[in-house]
């Protein structure tokens, strides 16, 4: 009876929800209480995973009311994959954070950041697509609380636009949650998939969730938001932002298209696949143009979420494993940049590329790892990034949409142009001194931890992608 | 009968073009004070339009918080934003015209919102005759639910996760405020014999009322967030006539009823799990004491949180008696 | 045409109407105002089409609603004060109206100096 | 049609006429103070008088209760938020128009 009704997915998002209401009730144990439930988290995470590794994919009915009825949690290799990185990358972000946030901020920091991880861990698991409106919800307000710690005008401004956009997407997403519902009388993803047929109801509901969850993704066009709030935001936030929170609602996306909107709708795939090849220069380009670290690193998520969308119009098995596999390597990689960029904001108070003055011989670690993640966001052999793109690079050629691989190479020109403006900046001496303050080594060594899975990623490749055949989430062709 | 319908058909039609009429008017308004007031309007008429559509557990959560704790929290984010204005007069108040944005992209705006709506319109025309959705459902397990009010069953039951994530909404809007800002203390003004008495008139019926819905809401229109929204309501009147959160209030007592709700949610799950009931399920027999302990749980968190709300900020124990008297400007002590 | 689908297309119409403001307007205040009226016009679709039909009615999208209602008020609350606090940090209850290029140009951590550029700029 | 049909028609649409009165006053009239004047008391009597009407079909006793309370509680809180408003006017320093 207990191994019937007791499920670790359960306990991936209810610990975290306990862990963000005992931080507010005790404030002054926040951030140790923060780290003991971050690793307790991370464990149940590892638990998690072996299980569906043994088990397969697993379906759990929430107050054992089943699918149309009630709420179902659903993990398999993709949704696995997501809570793995989550779980990673959160916690090295909040062993960063204990040394990063002074005691004021901390206290609003700490449940915030555990409120942020049940949205995305209740989002992962959810198999419901109005659950999954509430866990948006969660996840952009928690996002946006995150950002306006830093305060400032900048990030102030930066967060009003990211609750207004948000806001936005979440409502487009219901009304289309709306339209769904009363088509096929459900709201669970399986169900809608065995239901769904070509309705104008399911075209408009497709047009309206695509864009509410673009807008939350910030592909290009739609990215003009995601710059300042990432780049404003305070170093861990940004790296949970940048790695974790833009590719949650991406995850609604494929989910969706892989299973409800999967017929017919190749017209629209070859518009997201441009718009994410425009997306890849833009954001190289802009990125070249920046004076600033942060904004510089910000730009270079918009390029690199428009890669995960040139997956949609190639729609092979591959070009989905290329599209996780880019997602899970930029994920650690872009996190361990913005680490590696917050201790150097922290050194030098500032973080204008062309005053860098040495940094290399000063902060041999956060440069280090700078570089690793910049090796992975190139797609430099052997890296995670390397694979992703390698895979998305066959699945091109095999569909013979040649001109995608063209797009993959330039972009990949543009971030080795944008990484290499960084790193060689941080040789040579500037001008201006300025007086140093010294970072504590465990911000430095999470930084490293982080870029160097991303390059392990790309050593280890073979495990990730056996994991992502769990429950076939791409199998048959999408369906 | 015949003229019942079309009276009834006259009565929505006008409904339904006063409230885009309202819409319209409360967003577009030169005056933001106007607009705010027509908005509330517009929240009432909602009401209405929910109770026309056989909803009066919506219509009594649109009065209650869609039109007047969210009325209540605008008004007073504008007084909040006038009073700054007054001391930063010369860095004149004028908005930056939204006339940098040319001719052509309005054009191609209002384009894109007919095509829009074009859609919508098509698509809604083109759904399907009514499939039941999930009523049928719903009537096949609400003795197992607990509570006869299916609004409730819901909510609570079938899907009490929605619910449980919703409450974390809440908790987070909370958080965030209060990282936000800091309340010194309320701007009191004195409330005068005439508020002072409808206050004492009030609160307990008020509170009644309150308990009223939580316990009705097992079986007729009602609920928790309901009996949350009119205890919130008491709390704002409250704050209104200057009362005060006392020093010894706003620590761990306050957190702790922040929580409240969520953290008697969490327990009870927690511990019916203990006993081989699966996450969020509870036993038919013992369903309707549960939900209505965690109602109660809920609806006193809910009140207080949205009362926190309209406080807008953290507040701070400081010693009462001292600042009273002279006006405080928190917008207005940042030179620049 | 029956009423209940009048009050879908009424949402509908809400809907976009709300969007037309968002976009439309510059000043905070009005663009929250604007996302309570499109999420009032979602609702409205949302409930109107399952009151349809002389079928028991259907509480499930009236549930959605009551969540959808006060997620709402959660985020019209955080927005408020962030509108307050951003107004008390540049003077102005606007977005920034710089693009994120210009942005970065500016410094970040000095608050006070971009606040007075921006001002300088808007005003 | 019975003789308290009749009469519920009457009142209610005595009181419509009422609330008709309260509107347009509330639109013409040229200052705070009359406009509130129109609110109050034309809405409040209207209000009374719908109420009645409606107290006439109900089924039950409780019913009549509840009406009534709807009364009284509304009496209350438009008399104290009159008071309100003119309490502010008056602070604001709006004078009383004459012609």
């Amino acid at each position: 009876m207990l191994a019937q009704s007791f499920s670790w997915q359960v306990t991936v998002i209810i610990l975290p929800l306990v862990a963000a209401l005992l931080c507010f009730m005790l404030p002054k144990w926040g951030r140790w209480l923060g780290l003991v439930m971050a690793f307790a988290i991370t464990g149940s995470v590892i638990v998690l995973a072996y299980q569906v590794m043994n088990q397969g994919a697993l379906r759990y009915a929430v107050g054992g009311w089943g699918a149309p009825l009630g709420i179902d949690l659903y993990v398999d290799g993709l949704s696995l994959l997501m809570l793995m990185v989550v779980a990673l990358v959160g916690l090295v972000v909040s062993v960063y954070s204990m040394a990063y946030f002074k005691a004021g901020k901390a206290v609003h920091f700490w449940p915030l950041w555990m409120l942020l991880w049940t949205a995305m861990n209740a989002l992962f698991l959810s198999a419901d697509i109005f659950n999954l409106y509430v866990t948006l919800e969660l996840l952009g307000l928690a996002a946006v609380a995150l950002v306006a710690l830093a305060g400032g005008v900048d990030a102030l401004g930066a967060a009003m636009r990211y609750l207004l956009v948000s806001l936005l997407g979440s409502l487009c997403y219901l009304l289309g949650v709306a339209l769904l519902y009363h088509s096929f009388g459900t709201v669970d993803i399986a169900l809608l998939a065995e239901r769904v047929e070509s309705t104008p109801a399911v075209w408009a509901a497709m047009a309206l969730m695509t864009v509410g969850l673009l807008f939350k993704t910030a592909l290009f066009p739609l990215h003009f938001w995601l710059p300042p709030a990432h780049a404003s935001a305070p170093a861990p936030v940004s790296a949970l932002l940048s790695a974790l929170v833009v590719k949650a609602s991406f995850y609604i996306l494929l989910r969706l298209w892989l299973e409800v909107f999967s017929q017919d709708s190749t017209a629209a795939a070859q518009l997201l696949g441009v718009l994410g090849a425009a997306a890849v220069l833009w954001g190289g380009v802009q990125a070249l143009r920046q004076t600033r670290l942060k904004m510089l690193i910000a730009y270079s998520t918009v390029s690199q979420i428009g890669y995960l969308f040139l997956v949609f119009p190639l729609a092979s098995l591959m070009a989905w494993q290329a599209g996780l596999y880019l997602l899970l390597s930029h994920a650690l990689a872009k996190a361990a940049m913005f680490l590696a960029a917050g201790n150097i904001l922290c050194f030098g108070g500032h973080d204008r590329i062309a005053d860098l003055d040495r940094v290399a011989q000063r902060l041999p670690l956060s440069l280090t790892a700078f570089a690793l993640a910049g090796v992975s966001s190139m797609g430099l052999p052997f890296s995670g990034g390397f694979i992703g793109k390698w895979m998305l690079l066959d699945a091109a050629l095999q569909s013979g949409q040649w001109w995608w691989v063209a797009v993959i190479i330039v972009g990949g020109l543009l971030a080795a142009a944008y990484i290499f403006n960084v790193i060689g900046h941080s040789f040579t001496r500037a001008e201006i001194s300025h007086e140093a303050k010294p970072v504590p080594a465990i911000m430095e060594w999470s930084a490293l931890v982080l870029a160097l899975a991303a390059v392990l990623m790309g050593l280890f490749a073979s495990w990730p992608l056996a994991v992502m055949d769990i429950g076939a989430p791409f199998g048959g062709g999408g369906s | 009968m015949e003229t019942l319908t079309l009276l009834s058909w006259a009565f929505d039609v006008t409904l339904g073009l006063t409230l885009m009429w309202l819409a319209w008017r409360a967003l577009a308004s030169e005056d933001l004070f106007k607009g705010i007031v027509l908005f509330i309007a517009f929240g009432l008429l909602m009401a209405l339009a929910w109770v026309r559509l056989d909803a009066p557990d919506i219509a009594l959560a649109e009065a209650a918080i869609g039109a007047g704790l969210t009325g209540a929290l605008l008004l007073g984010a504008l007084a909040k934003l006038e009073a700054g204005a007054e001391s930063r007069s010369r860095r004149s108040e004028i908005l930056p015209r939204p006339a940098d944005k040319t001719k052509v992209f309005s054009g191609l705006l209002v384009f894109l919102l007919l095509a829009l709506v074009v859609m919508l319109v098509y698509a809604i025309v083109k759904l399907p005759p009514l499939a039941s959705g999930l009523s049928a459902q719903v009537a096949e397990n609400i003795t197992a639910s607990g509570v006869s009010n299916p609004v409730t069953a819901t909510l609570l039951n079938f899907r009490a996760y929605d619910t449980l994530l919703e409450m974390a909404v809440l908790l987070l809007a909370v958080l965030g405020i209060r990282s936000l800002a800091v309340v010194q203390e309320p701007r009191g003004r004195e409330p005068g014999a005439v508020l002072d008495m409808l206050s004492h008139l009030l609160v307990p019926l008020l509170i009644l009322v309150s308990g009223y819905l939580l316990w009705v809401g097992s079986y007729a229109a009602g609920g928790a967030f309901q009996a949350g929204a009119v205890l919130a309501a008491t709390g704002v009147l409250l704050l209104l006539t200057g009362w005060l959160p006392g020093a010894w209030f706003v620590g761990w007592p306050l957190r702790f009823l922040l929580i409240f709700g969520l953290a008697v949610f969490v327990a009870v799950t927690l511990v019916l799990q203990l006993f081989g009931a699966s996450f969020l399920e509870f036993p038919p027999s013992l369903a309707g004491s549960l939900i209505l302990l965690i109602e109660v749980a809920a609806a006193l968190s809910i009140g207080v949180t949205l009362t926190a709300l309209f406080l807008g900020g953290r507040p701070q124990p400081e010693p009462p008696s001292s600042g009273r008297a002279e006006k405080r400007n928190t917008s207005g002590t940042q030179p620049s | 045409m029956s009423s209940d689908l009048f009050y879908a297309l009424t949402g509908a119409s809400l809907f976009t109407l709300g969007l037309y403001a968002l976009i439309k307007h510059a000043h905070i205040l009005r663009k929250i105002l604007a996302i309570n009226v499109m999420g009032s016009g979602v609702f409205l679709l949302l409930v109107a089409l399952a009151a349809g039909g002389q079928q028991a009615f259907d509480p499930v999208p009236h549930a959605m609603v009551i969540t959808g209602i006060v997620v709402a008020i959660s985020a019209t609350a955080l927005a408020l004060a962030l509108m307050l606090r951003l107004r008390e940090a540049s003077g102005l209850a606007v977005l920034p109206d710089t693009s994120p290029e210009e942005l970065s140009e500016q410094l970040p951590e000095a608050p006070s100096d971009v606040a007075s550029k921006n001002n300088g700029k808007n005003a | 049609m019975s003789f308290t049909d009749i009469l519920t028609v009457l009142l209610l649409l005595a009181g419509a006429s009422f609330f008709l009165a309260g509107t347009v006053g509330l639109l013409r009239f040229p200052d705070v103070y009359t406009r509130l004047h129109a609110l109050t008391k034309a809405d409040n009597l209207g209000l009374g008088l719908m109420l009645a009407g409606l107290a006439l079909q109900a089924e039950s006793w409780t019913v009549v209760a509840r009406l009534l309370l709807i009364w009284v509680l509304i009496l209350l809180a438009s008399s104290s938020v009159a008071h309100l408003v003119v309490r502010t006017a008056q602070q604001k320093g709006i004078r009383p128009w004459k012609r």
